[in-house]
């Protein structure tokens, strides 16, 4: 038989579960000290998270979406793009979220029922995608910004990111469709957790990796260890180097692990082995960078107990920020419905306007 | 809760407890149970009773449904019959019309309301024509699910009302239950009915009360409404949690002075119209309670068709109480959005000022 | 064809003649132009005049569109500005999204009304909310471009009447135009407009007649009906191909001296009841012409609105006259699933027995 | 870097486009007698074809999609399948059609505007899924009953096909995604005809080949030349065996022509360049199978002018039978909505057929 085309998934990881390393580091992130900025926001990511769950659980929040185990992924993308990139994401990944400007008032606003949260006040966040719900819906935005980015002739490029199950869905299926066709700048980033609440990666669909999902649309396909802030940086350098040469989009699945429940309205003890929970720990992905950091001299205990120290610090005044936010007026509503909203829906914004004072005074 | 009064086949026959019987054996439910257990004691008999029966959706498996409405299932009745899909709202309602169309009855699950958009190009190009486009060579019998409606401060798009999506199209029955008895009966009809169903779930009371639900596998007819409440001065219609509040108005209007009756839908399309009616000829008033947005949802079929055949009756201007014409906003909010008891009220003192 | 009375913007003033040679010099258009090329006109004013604005769809750049709405663009503006697709409705309306929330004012083609449902998720659940949901901080100045209705004898799928399915839904505005004029001047308002617009666009009376549509940039409002002929006795209400039903109804009235007024719906959502009212509030009577399935269509929100606002007004129940509750068939048996003169004639007839 | 996972795509021909073979043929496929019921059912196909065409241009059939130049790939699939398997056409598949057993007549009474034409009467199309219009949905339905065959035990496999542009189509990824997750026996067959309407297969993905586009699902992958029976039938055979063994789906792409317009409505000229479609002349089916069958003794000019009179015969009698079906009644359209119509559909049903009594007497 002739052989119509071959392809090859690569695996990148340079720091082991231990943080020791198995290849020689990429050049760009040989340099400890580097590192040391990511790694303390990996650190404020976790407390943040922590923080989030127990607002969740006190009654000071609704719903929330842990990120625990992410942060090497989530950080990691969020540093390798530039300010004028735009970002998709999907719902917990606050790592990026946190590198493109969003404060974490804002993430709380979002899970506290307030619209606001979406409002990003500050840096490239301003311009990105808000928090997506409808699975896999904001890989396609990610590609029409792509395309607004190749049509205008801007060096930009767009990132999406959405989890393992968000693979099986068939908008992820168009984005890198489309990405293929018009050769887009855009770079999907699979945060392959594991699960998708409760339907473990291997039920989800039949492809050994789902890098290679990318194979179907001609796009570049990596995968790598997730929990490896090094791996995640060196693919999504080179990821992000092709869109920005033309050379088209990627498809770049980071393995890593939900060491959460789905979200605190979930219990996965219900459907999850606690073994595996278990061994998951032994390869997160802040133990392994402490430990390569510490041992080329370039972080500390004496660090990491000042720096979490400042992070609790931090977010306190968040929460108080998130908590001292007065609910929206009814009118809310209505206002942002339309940029000229119709007569008819101003009539039924004084009505709940007037229901609203005959209830309350 | 309530008793039910219009069009309700009799208590079941002496002879039933042999059927039941010979059905596998399932006992008379002895404790009351919420509306979300009445729809698994409803799965579970029809898996038992009917092979062709299946269940499928997003985590319906192992997990038993985000909600539970699953719960056990998979156990008791295997992979086989109870099956996890690929997070995909496409692929659900894809092959629920392939499974359907080669003699299987699928009960599908969309997790949320929210999520139930991408399925309806299946639904409507394909379900909802299959019989009509083979000239009954095949069909597709499959029921969809969907948990439905606000009210329980949950993220984003978990609280939609989209039903208005669903009623204007040929070939579809559009169900939606208001209490544990009617939520068994109206999906054991519409698992047995051999034409597609979407069965609209009011989360929002899935666990508010308890009633007793003998699963003896009596279905409830598809195409009725249950009037839930007599009175003279007023009809109020409504669906789905929406039952609820008005159930809770009419109590107000009553201490009042004000005889409200009270109507639950029930089943949308095709709509009975004939007991609202039947209702608005004796009250000559009535209040839509709709938790959708106001324009072009489904309360405005009801208030068209009075329009058209109740005009001489009507001694006061229809009434619809509505969600606004906004999606429903984050929680902080929501409950500003959704009709209210004292909405409904104020909508039938308008309507008494009349007449 | 048709005058338009109401809340039409005064002719172009003098100084427009100037504005237009500023614009890029298109002259007047001499010789009158079909709706479709009208279409056409308008997509070719607003490309010249906002770089921001690029049309793509299946087929719609080299081919020109399977209607021919798009011909000759792709070889004007070039392939930077009319894009065709991959074949995905999906990916269309994904596309479309991202590409107006970052800056662009994308023009959509859904190549048929029935393959619009798989667009309805991103529809729906962002372009219609992405403004609510930022606060203001990114818009969705999209259109989607839908050919819409039956009576051209097309195979399956290609006849539909969904404008049900958009009704519903807060933050779309859904405008469907009925002559060359109109559809000109909508289309200009609908891709200015900063919010997203379904633009149905009536493929059966695409080509049925010419007129006059100076090429001169003027968009028409999108938020008003208009009043097609005046008339006393009974008010025809319809939209998109039933407009021309309607109007030749009048025609059979008239010989008939039953005076009838024609409203233009127009645009849908928002629905300028007003007119309506104002026009019900002298005639008493009411004949929705509605192409769609009967139950839940969009006529069902003007009737509610007259059970709701009108009742004093009407001497007669209203009338709706519209498909059947089934689906459209296939072409041999459409002209009978399609409202016709004589239904609404009788409608009329009907209506007139009263008061 | 490690690699994660490989991939190749094999390729397979046999008859080159003059006939001559190019490898040794597969052992089922050698004895050219056993070719010439199917070379004979493409000559059918292709009458029928011509015939269809015609009355469309004379006013008696409504749009009408050609399959010329398909007719190797559509008959070899329909000969490759099992009566109680199941298959899934989308709207030109009428050389698989016919080996189902659908009449002629039903596919003009379809194109004709007519649902009876749905109503395959006869063979195993009874049970097989209808003409298909929105583009690669039928690959979702016949995962799902693919799915059936695997709950019930059932040794059958279920067959859809799409086109080039259909594998753009968000179903058609979701199919390939849920046969691979749930290891179904489905084979998705790729039409790859150069053209979807007026877009070529070039702009509608930067994937090499079609075929690779199961790898994203984990299905096994062939490209083969669709104008090679040969070839043909032995991808379905790997495919259909596979399949039926346990082993799962498959996407097998047909790289074929469509040597006319899209359909009767459109004009391909405005968009295609006419020396394309002569060079692809040069590859068609029929011309190859015929100097392979030839060389071989299995079929001469005397058996086909024979055969060619046969089929206009033939065809001449469906085409009656089509034109003297009489238009259903006005009722037909409330008949079948519902096993179980309601009242208030009934009520319309009535008046319809008043309305038609009031105009017609
Ligand atoms: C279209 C759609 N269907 C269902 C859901 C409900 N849901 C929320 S998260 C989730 C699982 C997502 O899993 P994955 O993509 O792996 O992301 P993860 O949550 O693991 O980060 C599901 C099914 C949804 N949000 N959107
Ligand atoms: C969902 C959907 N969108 C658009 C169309 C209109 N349409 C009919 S055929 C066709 C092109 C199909 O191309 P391909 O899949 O390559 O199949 P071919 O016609 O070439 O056999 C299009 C766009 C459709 N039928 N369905
Ligand atoms: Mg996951
Ligand atoms: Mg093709």
């Amino acid at each position: 038989m002739t052989v119509a085309a071959e392809f090859s998934i690569p695996y990148l990881q340079y720091l082991d579960a231990d943080g020791r390393p198995v290849r020689e580091l990429p050049e760009n992130f040989r340099d400890p000290a580097k590192l040391v900025p990511l790694f303390k926001q990996m650190l404020y990511v976790r407390t943040f998270d922590a923080k989030a769950v127990a607002l969740q659980r006190t009654g000071k929040l609704g719903t929330y979406a842990s990120c625990l185990g992410h942060e090497a992924t989530h950080v990691g993308i969020g540093a390798s793009m530039r300010p004028d990139d735009v970002y998709a994401p999907s719902y917990r990944e606050y790592g990026t979220l946190f590198m493109r400007g969003v404060r974490a008032r804002e993430v709380l606003l979002y899970w506290g029922g307030d619209e606001r949260g979406n409002d990003f006040q500050e840096g490239p966040a301003r311009h990105d995608f808000p928090f997506c719900v409808p699975i896999s819906t904001q890989c396609l935005h990610a590609a029409g910004a792509a395309l607004a980015f190749k049509l205008r002739g801007q060096p930009n490029v767009a990132v999406a990111t959405c989890g393992d199950g968000g693979t099986s869905k068939t908008d992820f299926y168009a984005a890198l469709n489309s990405a293929g066709a018009y050769r887009l700048p855009l770079v999907l980033g699979v945060v392959n957790n594991g699960w998708a609440i409760s339907v473990p990666r291997s039920a989800q669909t039949g492809a050994q990796t789902l890098a290679q999902k990318g194979i179907a649309g001609g796009l570049h396909c990596l995968q790598v260890d997730g929990n490896d802030l090094v791996a995640v940086m060196e693919a999504m350098r080179i990821a992000m180097e092709r869109a920005r040469n033309g050379d088209g989009g990627s498809v770049v699945e980071f393995v890593t692990y939900r060491l959460s429940d789905h979200t605190t309205a979930d219990d996965a003890r219900r459907y999850r082995d606690e073994a595996e929970v278990k061994a998951a720990w032994q390869r997160e992905p802040i133990a392994r960078l402490r430990n390569w950091l510490t041992a080329n001299g370039a972080w500390s205990q004496a660090e990491e107990d000042a720096w979490k120290e400042e992070c609790e610090q931090r977010i306190a005044a968040e929460v108080d920020a998130y908590l001292s936010t007065p609910v929206q007026p009814v009118e809310a509503m209505f206002d942002y419905l339309y940029a000229d909203p119709p007569p008819e829906l101003l009539a039924q914004r004084q009505a709940a306007i007037a229901l609203e004072e005959r209830r309350h005074g | 809760m309530d008793e039910i009064r219009s069009h309700v086949p009799a208590a079941p026959a002496a002879s039933d407890a042999a059927a039941r019987a010979a059905g596998g054996g399932e006992a008379m439910t002895q404790t009351p149970i919420t509306l979300i257990e009445a729809i698994t004691q409803a799965l579970a008999w029809e898996l038992s009773h009917d092979e062709s029966v299946l269940v499928l959706g997003e985590d319906v498996g192992v997990n038993g449904g985000v909600f539970r409405a699953t719960a056990g299932l998979q156990q008791r009745f295997g992979a086989q019959r109870v099956l996890d899909t690929p997070l995909d709202e496409t692929t659900i309602a894809g092959l629920a019309v392939g499974l359907a169309a080669q003699g299987m009855k699928p009960v599908a699950e969309a997790q949320f309301d929210g999520f139930v958009y991408p399925m309806l190009d299946h639904l409507v190009c394909h379900a909802a024509r299959l019989r009509t486009r083979t000239r009954g060579r095949l069909h597709c019998p499959l029921v969809l699910r969907v948990p439905w409606g606000g009210g329980i401060r949950a993220p984003e798009h978990h609280s939609e009302a989209n039903e208005a999506m669903f009623t204007n199209v040929p070939g579809l029955r559009v169900v939606m239950p208001s209490s544990p008895a009617r939520a068994y009966g109206l999906l054991l009809a519409a698992i047995r009915d051999p034409d597609p169903v979407i069965y609209f779930e009011p989360k929002r009371i899935y666990r508010q009360y308890k009633e007793l639900v003998p699963d003896d596998g009596e279905a409830l007819p598809l195409d009725v409404c249950f009037v839930l409440r007599d009175g003279t001065d007023v009809t109020l219609v409504a669906w789905g949690a929406q039952v609820k509040e008005a159930l809770e108005a009419a109590e107000v209007l009553a201490q009042e002075g004000i005889s409200a009756e009270v109507i639950d839908v029930a089943t949308l399309r095709p709509l009975d119209f004939d007991t609202i009616a039947e209702s608005v000829s004796r009250t000559g008033r009535c209040v839509i309670v709709q938790e959708a947005p106001r324009t072009a949802g489904f309360g405005a079929e009801i208030a068209a068709r009075l329009a058209e055949h109740s005009m001489y009756d009507l001694v006061a201007p229809v009434e619809r109480v509505t969600g606004y014409d906004t999606h429903i906003p984050l929680f902080r909010l929501e409950m500003k959005y959704l009709p209210s008891v004292a909405r409904i009220v104020e909508a039938a003192h308008r309507a008494m000022a009349h007449g």
